[in-house]
């Protein structure tokens, strides 16, 4: 049964130190508000899962909340580097980020292993690159029927799953439409999981595109209008591209990122 | 009419795209061209974005793949990992459009690292759908900039083994001997074979044939800076 | 690129005569028009392919269209046996009908495979059953992290898909919704599709929990309105429970049967 | 107030069904019982129906497991293969309703062929989703009329590996001993344990504490019949 409560008493209970966690949306519908409720109270030593680490993982990973990060492409989107992963990764800046890369399509096939109960997935992938040799989730398998090698990636399951949605019910049942990503299967792979929405509403009409979570595996629902912020959500904002750029700037340096720090915890 | 080498390659990218192919986009000049491409000769072109739109047909270049405008103009949005598992990896798509930090004489690219990939001097987004696009698609077209530290002798990481068909440049267009090593086939105008080999870090060959692209027509240029001034 | 053309056209350039065919549709979309222009146009041979061979294939197997059923439930939803496949197959009548049987998880992940281009799935299916000693499709695989031991099947390609759905535009991209079973999974399974639809439109407006195919994975559309029935289609039709009711007593004996045959060939 | 057997056998079957559990569906007496659960003592049980159906409120009792109203009525609706690998396999679901042309002393079922597989004296319609829900459900219950037709020594084929945590039949309740094998727990009014060994097709123990089970009340009979005659 879900647990309809405030964003910090959400974010209290789903994410714990030492956490495998993931803060899913794809370009749209990231859950900001919630990271940056994470940031305030002051979580360590988080895994990072995420298939695209962008700014919300360059502001978790440059307030020291993380230890390791798995994931398949780090940049700040249509703008360049992520300058806090940068530093992490390149001067251990705050602290040493140990990183688990893959690719986009063996991540989203972790997340469709866990979300299916599987302790793998097959596909056709990282053939003929250096991934295999930098990582232990990409492993050949052979088909039963064919023998064709094929690549086996392990399933991610995480201990937390955050995303942000458009609208819940009263009941806890989620809904979310525009570009959905990998959401539903990062929720399915999660303990613990909780969704901010927009607004709570009383029924939940159809709307074309939609994903429907219903309450009975989301563990907690936060109202958070605007908590995709710079991110958006389809229907009731646009993306802060300026934000965006902006950030360039902000992170580019430690003291600048360090005022940001300092207002956000406020 | 003046047009600059970036609109150059551009349009040269665009012009590598049939009309009524299926097209995967990644965001940046990739984008730009195959939009340039279904505004001019290639109407019919479909482009699939990996958050999930099938034939997104924007109004204006998305910042993002995951731009609003990708979603609401599409024919279909589906997950990330049916974009990956239904739609890329069975072959179906005709086209993927990568681009590169590094890339080496057969086409392979790198986007993950330059330096050691323990300590890295540059750490760089990654590989995201690129290494999947290189071998899900059934040709790759590259397009990057020219210079001797992106064309380089030796990667110093294989994000993805990309075997592209064309490589566009600011510089030209080079395509793959039956060797399979990059041999420069067309020159931009302007540019010269020693401009080439000055900004590749291999002994650049030079096609018997080599040619000279046609420059942007008005037309294009039009398009594409109505797309990329909006 | 999609060819709109009359349904009889249509089934004669999309199935042939020794094909591996799927007609999808898990009890609602069921392309029955489709299936009974290929009892008219003689196909003989076909391997038919379909987790719940109900009506439409007991039609083509005492029509004498079938040469082998891959299949996981075989019978009239609500109501019996089919007579005409437990004819088949107890007597041989029309003709022998070789059966591959499965469960819904493993020919669902069948054509997962098969849309997948992969030459396998794998799923935690039919342990502890019968159904691997009378299947070749059923084989064990460990998993190379964990080493658990799972159940691989191999992708179920297709000859040719034949579904039904509420509308296509004019250019032969498809809208279906409501209950979309394994329809997308079909269509991309196969290397020739036919979709035959209720109306065709100029614009096809979005609906909630609609499915899209677009055009450049159909090869066929034709207008059959109605022809899903007795099946149905959400928002065109319901589905006439009092046919499948009636089938029972047509399907009993040859001789009835013989009769609803002579009157579809009329 | 009189009642037939089979309306004891789905008010039993009913009353196995704690309230907001989750419950796959099968179409027939498992539907009817999920259903009139759901209208007594069991408001929040969430139906899922393997076409894809999740939360399904029909207002009356589907035919098929694909008639339109479960997909109206439902929380969400999605495909085959998702409602499989997403929803069943990962042991979401907390109760698995099943029935069976046959049922061995271990509550193994057979739904596939009466007699020899490859010259059958009945081939049935098969297997369906069974073996899964079985595997998949954190728990089984199986609801079949008692007979020495279905209740017998060994099974023809094995469809699924059941191990249901309770039967529910015409005649009364079996659950499995310690070693697995079922035993009969409670009798439905009226019923001997001498009908009931009877009808099985092997020696039947009975539980110390067999019981009686309690008659469908008004209220239940009520809404049953409400169900199954409109």
């Amino acid at each position: 049964m879900t647990v309809i409560t405030s964003l910090p008493d959400a974010v209290a209970l789903v994410v714990q130190d030492g956490d495998t966690v993931a803060f899913e949306g794809f370009t749209h519908l990231i859950p900001f508000a919630a990271g940056h409720e994470v940031i305030r109270q002051g979580r360590r030593d988080l895994t990072l899962v995420r298939m695209t680490p962008d700014v919300i993982y360059d502001q978790l990973i440059g307030a020291g909340c993380a230890r390791r990060l798995v994931f398949s492409w780090g940049g700040n989107p249509g703008v360049g580097s992520l300058h806090r992963f940068r530093d992490a990764v390149q001067h251990g800046w705050p602290a040493p980020l140990e990183i688990e890369e893959n690719s986009h399509a063996v991540m989203a096939n972790r997340y469709v292993a866990a979300a299916s109960g599987l302790p793998f997935a097959v596909l056709r992938g990282a053939v003929g690159t250096d991934l295999p040799a930098h990582s232990d989730s990409i492993r050949p398998i052979t088909c039963p029927f064919t023998g064709e090698e094929l690549t086996a990636v392990p399933a991610l399951r995480l201990d937390a799953a955050v995303v942000h949605a458009q609208r819940a019910d009263r009941e806890g049942n989620v809904q979310l439409w525009g570009i959905t990503g990998v959401q539903k299967e990062a929720v399915l792979s999660a303990t613990r999981s909780l969704v901010t929405v927009e607004e709570i509403v009383p029924v939940l009409e159809p709307v074309p595109g939609a994903v429907v979570l219903p309450s009975w595996v989301v563990d907690c629902v936060a109202l958070a209008p605007g908590g995709a912020h710079p991110s958006y959500a389809d229907g009731y904002s646009v993306r802060d591209n300026a934000f965006y750029q902006e950030w360039d700037a902000i992170s580019r340096d430690r003291a600048t990122f360090g005022e940001w720090l300092r207002e956000l915890q406020r | 009419m003046n047009y600059s080498a970036d609109e150059m390659m551009t349009v040269a990218a665009a012009r590598a795209l049939r009309d009524r192919a299926v097209c995967f986009v990644g965001i940046g000049i990739p984008s730009t061209a195959a939009n340039l491409a279904r505004r001019t000769h290639a109407p019919g072109l479909v482009l699939i974005y990996e958050s999930g739109c099938i034939g997104a047909k924007p109004t204006s270049l998305p910042l993002s793949i995951g731009d609003g405008e990708l979603a609401s103009s599409a024919d279909a949005v589906v997950s990330v990992p049916e974009i990956f598992n239904y739609w890329l990896q069975p072959g179906r798509v005709d086209v993927g459009f990568l681009s590169a930090a590094q890339l080496d004489r057969r086409g392979n690219i790198n986007t993950t690292v330059i330096g050691p990939y323990a300590s890295p001097e540059v750490r760089l987004p990654g590989a995201g759908g690129a290494p999947e696009i290189a071998s899900g698609c059934r040709s790759v077209v590259v397009v990057v900039r020219q210079s001797l530290k992106t064309f380089v002798d030796g990667l110093d990481f294989v994000t993805s083994a990309a075997a592209p068909r064309m490589v566009i440049t600011d510089l030209g267009v080079l395509e793959p001997s039956p060797s399979g090593e990059l041999v420069m086939t067309s020159l931009h105008p302007g540019v010269s074979a020693a401009d080439a080999r000055a900004a590749t870090g291999w002994d650049l060959a030079m096609a018997d044939d080599l040619g000279v692209t046609s420059p942007p027509s008005p037309h294009e240029l039009d398009v594409l800076r109505s797309l990329t001034h909006r």
